[in-house]
């Protein structure tokens, strides 16, 4: 276990000029052999390996991260935080994630900032406005505390929203999710690192998986850039690289990797105090913690791992942000970057077992898996842990495709961020 | 602060004393001169302290040049057309202008949040994510609104931007970034050779550095050759010179963008219409990249007290605006360029004296600073800054003894001075090189990177290439030019003469006096507060990888995107870790190379040009007519059309029963019409339906309803055969362009051996739809020059002729239930024929009726609206129209979707009508049907409501919904919990009137 | 911002002019045998897709000029293009060597069955 | 009932002012979209017969020949341009002479607002809003384009050296208005690659 983090721990070592802090995480070298293998330190890996060593008590496993860990999708989302998805199997996992967001910091022992501070989600087309209000009785019957608002309440909220109703898309309404917000993105990843190494997981960086090892049609190790590693449960966690890896086994993915952008302003005192997310104009909003203005908005329409995404994509959704609030016109753009997200036919995530033994999946959450992270490596841990789906996973599984039982969220005409 | 007066009596290239000037700085009224910056107007009355850092609220001053500017960020003009953040190293003086401080309060010298510099010891890198969890729901209510408060810099400016911006698309053969020598040596030569050049800087005046670079090119002082050649690539008729223009960004296939100051440093222009920001978007076949070197800090202690500058933008301050930095000085550096400063400030009449690190200091600079007098301590560094003026200025430093890799200190003397112009050597500015993926090595001589290779037609040049000596630099520009046209440009290379300069040797950390990282702060990153400790404690706690350390720091975050602090963070991290730089890495350059404006991203697309509306040829009559206006798609519709005094469901149920009882005029034209022709036209429209067309009789129309491969449906409509291998497809408004785009992929990728041509031709009608029992006399009394009865021209056919003048297509279709005729007519005569049909139908009680009372009549009869009653995962079975898909066809899109085991499953939602037990209830849009009616959520749904209305027809509300094995519940009744009442309705038929369609047959 | 190049109609230019299509050279089988598809061929036909870091083919369109389909070789991981070649066709026998993974395997099999490019 | 009421899709706007170019709407105009393959032999030959010259094959370019034009739109598509009261006679010549043929001929000079660029610096103001190089040459009197413009799509007819005619669906005929209003203010007026001030 590590030493506890607290304001009083801060005081002691200030008192010796911070000389005496542990390492958040160990830097091992890999073992020859674990009980299971997560390839991908990301936030959907980290908290899969931290629930399998907390809730089933798997701690001789490892997670083995190419680069960084959370330096790929999860260090580098926009860290929208809701629920209040349309379908039923839906709102089950990110409600599940958010509501144990709610007490990540302390659960971990690490601020992850998870700040519920309002999604507003606004109405710009009658039809848009239909499709919330479709979602808003689900939501409401499903239990989740979100409501529609009218273009008054959105002013009051976001005193900065263009409230022209002769504006191209005037604003009919909004739905809104007050315990929706944003959190911490690399403190989420942190602290499930820190969280999982403490119960003994080997968290092994700068290791990339090259091949996987199977004996018939069960997996039985991993080839890495650091040697190859004997493990009979492999749990495959690499967002926009899971065709690649799945590749290496022979289990083909109905997953297309594209890059998402995102963009951050100079930072500036606060003037919105919410995630604004904007669909119909592809645009989406929040100012974080330093002042930024938070920004992202849609994909770029063809393949690619570049991380570097076309600049017609984010001027597209700079144009909508710039009519939606007129006073970023006179704000600048500090730093845009992409991440390459992994879509799916469905535009859902696929958690579970795939066709090979001992091989479990988890990914496709696209443009829109920072919110999931928790409620996703609960579900995931203990698919792999006891070697069927979750009752929260199983509508999620790869045999939905052959079935065309698809879990299509874009029919309530939201985007899924 | 001082009074001092630090404008020297002469010099000051870019000034003009003759043009004063007037602005302000946090309200108080100074003046400057033509051609200053606001930092040099402020710094020449004395003031040391711009701006208040990030996080510990430190006063700071001025360290840079130009853009490179980290602390002297300012908040420019006022309301709406404020501009906060803005470097104050670039912002160019005007009459009238007017500048605040940011990030301090109550004022700039005395800041309550200097606080946290005090308590800085419990504020080390990452402190946030250990504390503020405890108790819980104070990081929303306590601690995060503290924090928000006291972050961000500037202030965002109030109500919508006055000003316009614009942006252009330009191709050039070669484009130069930055218009220092070795940029304009580079543009002469690919000018000379025929190339079509631009040229762009940053900066309003070409030349980069030459002014302050001492030396010669071609026999000529450095300023007179930047002259020459800027005026003569400014009178070419090939190239294209961008002054106060930034390369914000490379991307794929050498795409760059350019933005444009346009008009920032006049209002004149401004008032006379000018656009504020331009931004280019130029396709480049050749890249050529000159865009400098950025000077670098020395990480001591204490190195970002007001009056410490960068080595450079001292002597700029002298040579270009004739402000002096301070009355005395010490220059400390690491290298011989830095000695160029103490030259020209000793010369000024200022103060100096060098501090060098090196052992030896024997270039030809060194040697003539030395033979100038100035005083110059090798193997020496400062260890101390002591302020004066409570922080606000420097009043001694210390000079200790120093040898490489030494890491305290061991002797150390007080030298008094009030400014300090350091260099520990020069990065060459590889933003734009390594936007797009370029790659960089590590260069020992230069303790720097600079660029390797590159995918993209790009190559380096000068300082940005790590080329210093400048010889070697304008013959290596001169070359990139001509290889970059591709031809010779039949000149040679300049040649030039300057001060041999000798190696310099690594500085990333001068020790300090006392104790490392007790009460001392060496800054890496000024603006955010970075110092070597907090990167060293980053690598202590686990935050190895160099991304790590800076987001765990913030290191290189902050507005200036680490262009001072990047190398510096690397050589102390290598430091502290005993690995070499390359090993550490740098963290990933991104676009913008400095911040860029929003509204040049916007440019031309706000307001009303931010996303096109699509008028009919009617609109304005709509508008006329005081109707209220809906967005169908980009088109704007007429949704009703109130009276005075009636309010929208009064017009509705108006408009409705006009139709039921009298007639209506509807302005139909967005439906999407697309031609359809060719020997294999039937068989491809069997293949793109779900039900048979080849069958249809010429003349005829049908309904058809389309599938995408998923087996959902995704448009409807109907077709109309007007010759055997000619038919005109209707879709729905939002599908028209949609629809033509499908049948031309599956043409052309899938059956390309039909012989079938489409040709959509939606905008060259208007259409009409004229509906209600009288509908026929209103046509009749139109003079059409063919046949109404219902024998010849029945339900579902068609008839081409004219009405009176006009020429039309009248096709018998009906999505009213009642009695009606679609009337086409080419556009340009749309609003005549429409004027004609309103004053014909007068004396029938014709009124125009919008798309809400079509969306009531036709929920009425039961007819579908895909986007109602389908969401993208409705198949034709789940709204009942069974049999509209055809059993004998092999194959049409989306059939064998239909037998995946989900789309066959029993339980799936289908199509049903709902009449609620109290008529006047209207059940809300959305709202769902559960299994059983709980206290509390959740409950199980088994479906919701798709379409629901008051129907004045029937005088009771009806609704359409999909609820799961609906069909099968026929007569059972239904819960809708609503927000404080549950709704109970009856399942029945989804047709609600004229069941037997008699109206229609009339 | 990637250059596209026709090569039905020759025309250059940004990739706004275009439209990106997806993975190519996907078969459709109703189009062939419809009586005798399996949930998993169908499957496989609407949903399972190349999706290498590399090499890769895909359909675009001329949308803002002459509307024609065609194919491309593109790289995804350095965005360059190999190749454009026609919607009807295979692309050249070098790109086809050069792939991997699930192409290298494609175009084994189209070329063993002696399909002519 | 009376005469026929004509009008055009811009025929409510003013006449601009202030700007750096002329812009006008050009109406009247016969237009005629007309499929049919380029290398059908017979396609070709009854074309040609009924409009009195050879349709154009090379991409991008248009013949012109007494009061009719014809604009390259695609390998088998082909814009015939007319006095607006030829079209018909033209529409059903073209009809008789391709029974038989496959081919597809549709009048559709009501499906597009004409707006007419004219005098030096329209190219400029072109390039505001389109992506395409419109000063590298190959955009010379005759040549044709479609491509993006601003948020819509256009078909672009270089008339004459400083003479363009730009051709946008009717419905968007008041957005691409106001965005040639925009950008061709006198202000906001460029240069390209002529004689400029030196930044010295
Ligand atoms: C710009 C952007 C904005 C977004 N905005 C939001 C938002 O607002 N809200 C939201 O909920 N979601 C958002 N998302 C989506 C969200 O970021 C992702 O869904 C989520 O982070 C995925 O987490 P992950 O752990 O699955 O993947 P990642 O965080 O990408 O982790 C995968 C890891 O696998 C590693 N890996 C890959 N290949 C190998 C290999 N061969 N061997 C070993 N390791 C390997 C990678 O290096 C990486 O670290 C956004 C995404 C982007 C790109
Ligand atoms: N020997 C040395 O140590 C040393 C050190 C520094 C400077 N110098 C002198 O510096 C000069 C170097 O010449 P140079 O031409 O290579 O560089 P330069 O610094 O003189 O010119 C580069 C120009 O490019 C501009 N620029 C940079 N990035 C830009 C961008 N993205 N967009 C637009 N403009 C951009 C800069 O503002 C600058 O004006 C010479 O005069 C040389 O004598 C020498
Ligand atoms: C929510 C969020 C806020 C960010 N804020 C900043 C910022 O203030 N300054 C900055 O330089 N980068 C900021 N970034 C961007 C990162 O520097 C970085 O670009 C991003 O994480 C992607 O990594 P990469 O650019 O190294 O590939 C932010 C990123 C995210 C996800
Ligand atoms: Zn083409």
């Amino acid at each position: 276990m590590k030493p506890r983090y607290s304001v009083f721990s801060l005081a002691r070592n200030a008192m010796n000029y911070h000389k005496d802090w542990e390492r958040a995480w160990r830097s091992p070298n890999p073992k020859p052999e674990y009980d299971a293998v997560i390839v991908g330190a990301g936030g959907h890996g980290l908290a899969t390996a931290y629930y399998l060593a907390k809730n089933h008590q798997m701690t001789n496993i490892a997670v083995v991260e190419k680069g960084w860990l959370g330096g790929g999708n999860t260090g580098r989302n926009t860290t929208i935080i809701r629920s209040n998805y349309l379908q039923d199997a839906s709102i089950a996992i990110y409600e599940l994630a958010r509501s144990l967001y709610e007490n990540l910091s302390q659960e971990l022992n690490f601020n992850v900032m998870f700040s519920p501070r309002g999604v507003v989600m606004l109405c710009q087309t009658e039809h848009e406005f239909r499709a919330f209000k479709r979602t808003a009785h689900a939501n409401r019957l499903a239990g989740l505390d979100c409501r529609m608002i009218t273009p008054a309440e959105v002013k009051e909220i976001v005193p900065i929203i263009n409230d022209d109703s002769n504006c191209r898309y005037p604003i009919l309404g909004a739905y809104y999710q007050p315990r929706g917000g944003t959190g911490r993105h690399d403190a989420v990843a942190w602290g499930y690192a820190r969280g999982a190494d403490g119960l003994g997981v080997d968290i092994i960086q700068n290791c990339e998986v090259i091949g996987i090892q199977r004996d018939g049609n069960r997996v039985t190790g991993l080839e890495t850039t650091r040697g190859t590693i004997r493990t009979r449960k492999i749990g495959v966690v690499t967002a926009g690289h899971v065709s690649t890896i799945m590749d290496m086994a022979g289990q083909r993915m109905p997953i297309e990797s594209q890059c998402l952008q995102a963009l951050v302003s100079e930072p500036i005192k606060p003037v919105i105090d919410c995630v604004v997310m904007a669909n119909t104009v592809h645009g989406y909003i929040s100012q974080s913690d330093k002042g930024e203005l938070v920004i992202g908005g849609g994909t770029d329409s063809y393949n690619n791992y570049s991380q570097r995404g076309s600049f017609p994509a984010l001027e597209h959704t700079i144009t909508a942000l710039v009519e939606t609030f007129p006073i970023i016109s006179r704000l600048r753009m500090l730093r845009m970057w992409g991440g390459i997200v992994d879509m799916t036919g469905d535009r859902s995530p696929i958690i579970g077992k795939t066709d090979i033994d001992g091989l479990y999946v988890n990914c496709g959450w696209g443009t829109g898996g920072f919110k999931s992270i928790p409620g996703s490596g609960f579900v995931f841990a203990d698919t792999i842990a006891n070697d069927r789906p979750h009752p929260i996973a199983e509508p999620f599984g790869l045999n939905r495709f052959a079935e065309g039982r698809l879990i299509d969220e874009s029919v309530a005409a939201a985007v899924a961020h | 602060m001082s009074n001092k007066p630090y404008r020297l009596a002469h010099g000051g290239s870019r000034i003009d004393r003759a043009r004063k000037v007037s602005f302000t700085f946090d309200g108080k009224h100074l003046t400057g001169f033509a051609g200053d910056t606001v930092a040099a107007a402020v710094m020449a009355t004395g003031q040391r302290v711009l701006g208040r850092s990030f996080k510990y609220h430190r006063p700071r001053g001025v360290v840079g040049l130009g853009s490179e500017e980290m602390n002297a960020l300012v908040g420019v003009g006022d309301g709406a057309r404020h501009e906060p953040n803005l470097r104050a190293t670039q912002v160019e003086l005007y009459d009238g202008l007017t500048a605040v401080s940011q990030n301090r309060w109550p004022s700039l010298d005395f800041d309550v949040s200097a606080i946290n510099n005090k308590f800085s010891r419990l504020f080390p890198s990452g402190f946030y994510y250990k504390t503020f969890m405890w108790p819980k729901r104070f990081w929303k209510h306590v601690y995060e609104p503290f924090i928000r408060r006291a972050a961000g810099l500037g202030k965002a400016p109030v109500g919508r931007d006055p000003d316009t911006y614009e942006q252009i698309h330009v191709h050039c053969d070669v484009l130069v970034v930055g218009a220092g020598v070795a940029g304009l040596a580079a543009a002469e030569a690919a000018t000379a050779a025929g190339a079509r050049v631009i040229i762009a800087d940053e900066n309003p005046l070409f030349g980069g550095l030459a002014d302050i670079a001492g030396g010669t090119i071609d026999g000529r002082p450095q300023t007179e050759w930047v002259k020459e050649k800027t005026q003569a690539l400014a009178e070419a008729e090939n190239v294209h010179v961008l002054s106060r223009t930034t390369v914000v960004g490379h991307w794929h296939h050498n795409h760059l963008m350019l933005f444009e100051r346009v008009a920032d440093h006049d209002p004149a222009l401004l008032a006379a219409g000018t656009p504020r920001h331009r931004l280019w978007k130029v396709r480049a076949a050749y890249v050529i990249l000159a865009s400098g070197a950025i000077e670098r800090p020395i990480a001591f202690a204490n190195n970002d007290r007001p009056g410490v500058m960068l080595a450079s933008a001292a002597r700029a301050m002298v040579e270009r605006y004739g402000v002096a930095p301070g009355a005395q000085g010490v220059v400390f550096t690491n290298n011989d360029d830095a000695y160029l400063t103490a030259l020209t400030l000793h010369m000024a009449g200022v103060g100096i004296r060098v501090v060098d690190s090196r052992a030896r200091a024997e270039g030809e600079l060194p040697n003539a600073a030395r033979a100038a007098g100035i005083d110059i301590a090798t193997s020496s560094i400062i260890s101390a800054v002591h302020t004066s003026l409570g922080g606000l200025g420097i009043g001694d430093v210390k000079v200790a003894a120093y040898r490489r890799g030494q890491g305290r200190v061991i002797s150390e003397r007080k030298v008094e001075c009030d400014f300090i112009a350091m260099s520990g050597g020069w990065n060459p500015a590889l933003h734009l090189w390594c936007h797009n993926g370029g790659k960089i090595r590590f260069d020992d001589a230069l303790q720097a990177f600079r660029p390797d290779r590159h995918a993209d037609a790009i190559a380096a040049v000068g300082a940005a290439n790590g080329t210093f000596e400048l010889s070697n630099m304008l013959a290596e520009a001169h070359a990139a030019g001509e290889k970059a046209a591709g031809k010779p440009s039949g000149r040679v290379a300049p040649i030039a003469e300057q001060p041999k300069q000798k190696r310099l040797e690594a500085l990333w950390f001068a020790p300090a006096t006392g104790k490392y990282n007790e009460g001392n702060k060496h800054f890496i990153d000024f603006q955010n507060d970075v110092t070597a400790a907090d990167l060293e404690l980053a690598q202590r706690e686990g935050y190895e990888s160099v991304e790590h350390t800076k987001r765990y720091t913030t290191f290189g975050m902050a507005t200036d995107q680490g262009k001072t602090s990047n190398i510096n963070g690397l050589g102390v991290l290598a430091e502290a870790t005993g690995k070499t730089i390359p090993e550490i890495g740098v963290t990933t350059f991104r676009p913008p190379y400095t911040p860029f404006s929003f509204g040049a991203i916007a440019g031309t697309l706000t307001k009303k040009l931010f996303l096109p509306i699509r008028r009919t040829a009617v609109y304005q009559w709509h508008v006329d007519r005081g109707a209220v206006v809906e967005p169908v798609g980009q088109w704007r519709r007429a949704y009703t059309y109130p009276r005075t005094a009636e309010d929208k469901h009064a017009a509705i149920n108006r408009e409705i029963l006009c139709v039921r009882n009298k007639v209506g005029l509807l302005d139909a034209s967005t439906l999407g019409k697309i031609e359809i022709k060719g020997p294999d036209a039937a068989e491809f429209l069997d293949r793109m339906y779900t039900n048979t067309f080849s069958t249809l009789k010429v003349g005829r129309c049908r309904y058809g309803l389309m599938l995408n491969e998923l087996g959902f449906l995704t448009d409807d409509g109907v077709t109309v055969r007007l010759a055997d291998d000619h038919f005109l497809m209707h879709t729905t408004s939002g599908g028209a362009d949609r629809i033509a785009a499908w049948l031309e992929e599956w043409l052309q990728t899938e059956w390309p051996h039909y012989r079938v041509f489409v040709t959509p031709v939606t905008e060259q009608w208007s259409q009409f739809a004229i509906a209600g029992p009288r509908a026929r006399e209103v046509l009749a009394k139109l003079a059409p020059d063919f046949e109404l009865s219902n024998e010849a021209l029945p339900h579902m056919t068609f008839r081409e002729g004219r009405l009176g003048p006009y020429p039309v297509r009248v096709y018998r279709i009906s999505f009213s239930g009642e009695l009606s005729y679609e009337v086409a007519t080419p556009a340009n005569l749309g609003r005549g024929l429409w004027d004609e049909i309103v004053e014909a139908g007068r004396e029938f009680g014709l009124e125009p009726y919008g798309t809400e009372a079509l969306h009531v009549l036709r929920a009425e009869k039961g007819y579908i609206v895909v986007g109602d009653e389908t969401d993208g995962t409705t198949t034709p079975y789940d709204v009942g129209l069974d049999g509209l898909v055809s059993k004998k066809k092999a194959d049409f899109l989306g059939k064998r979707s239909l037998q995946q085991p989900h789309l066959k499953s029993t339980d799936r939602k289908q199509l049903v009508g709902l009449l609620t037990e109290d008529p006047n209830e209207v059940l809300p849009d959305g709202a769902y049907a559960v299994k059983e009616v709980k206290d509390k959520p959740p409950m199980e749904m088994i479906g919701q409501v798709t379409s629901t209305y008051m129907s004045p027809t029937l005088g009771r509300s009806i609704a359409m919904a999909l609820i799961q094995n609906g069909r099968a519940r026929m007569g059972e009744t239904l819960s809708f919990p609503l927000e404080g009442k549950v709704v109970r309705a009856k399942i029945v038929e989804p047709v609600f009137y004229d069941k037997e369609g008699a109206k229609l047959n009339v | 911002m990637l250059v596209v190049k026709c090569p039905v109609c020759g025309a250059e230019g940004d990739e706004t002019d275009f439209h990106a299509g997806g993975q190519a050279h996907v078969r459709r089988p109703a189009s062939h045998d419809p009586a005798n598809i399996s949930d998993a061929e169908q499957r496989d036909y609407l949903f399972i897709r190349h999706n290498p870091k590399g090499l890769h083919f895909e359909r675009w369109r001329c949308d803002r000029g002459c509307g024609k389909w065609f194919h491309a070789a593109r790289d995804t991981l350095t965005l360059e293009f190999k190749a454009f070649y026609g919607i009807a066709e295979l692309p050249p026998r070098e790109l086809m060597e050069q792939a991997n993974g699930p192409w290298a395997e494609y175009f084994r099999q189209r070329l063993a069955a002696g399909t002519k490019p | 009932m009376s005469e026929l009421h004509v009008e055009s899709p811009l025929s409510h706007v003013a006449a601009p002012q202030g700007l750096a170019i002329g812009l006008r709407e050009m109406t009247g105009r016969g237009m005629i979209d007309l499929r049919g393959g380029a290398g059908d032999a017979a396609f070709m030959a009854a074309a040609k017969d009924v409009l009195g010259a050879a349709l154009p094959t090379q991409p991008r370019t248009s013949v012109s020949w007494g009061d009719i034009k014809a604009l390259w739109l695609s390998i088998d598509q082909w814009l015939i341009l007319c006095p607006g009261g030829r079209t018909a006679e033209l529409l059903a010549a073209l009809r008789t002479a391709l029974a038989g043929i496959h081919s597809l001929a549709v009048d559709v000079s009501d499906m597009r607002a004409v707006i007419r660029l004219e005098g030096e610096g329209s190219r400029e103001i072109l390039m505001k809003g389109s992506s395409l190089d419109l000063i590298d040459g190959s955009y010379g009197p005759g040549a044709v384009r479609r491509m993006r413009f601003a948020e819509i799509a256009a078909l672009l007819h270089v008339v004459d050296d400083n003479i363009f005619d730009v051709y946008v669906f009717r419905s968007y005929a008041d957005y691409a208005w106001e965005f040639l209003l925009a950008t061709a203010r006198e202000p906001a007026k460029i240069r390209l690659f002529g004689r400029q001030a030196a930044p010295v």
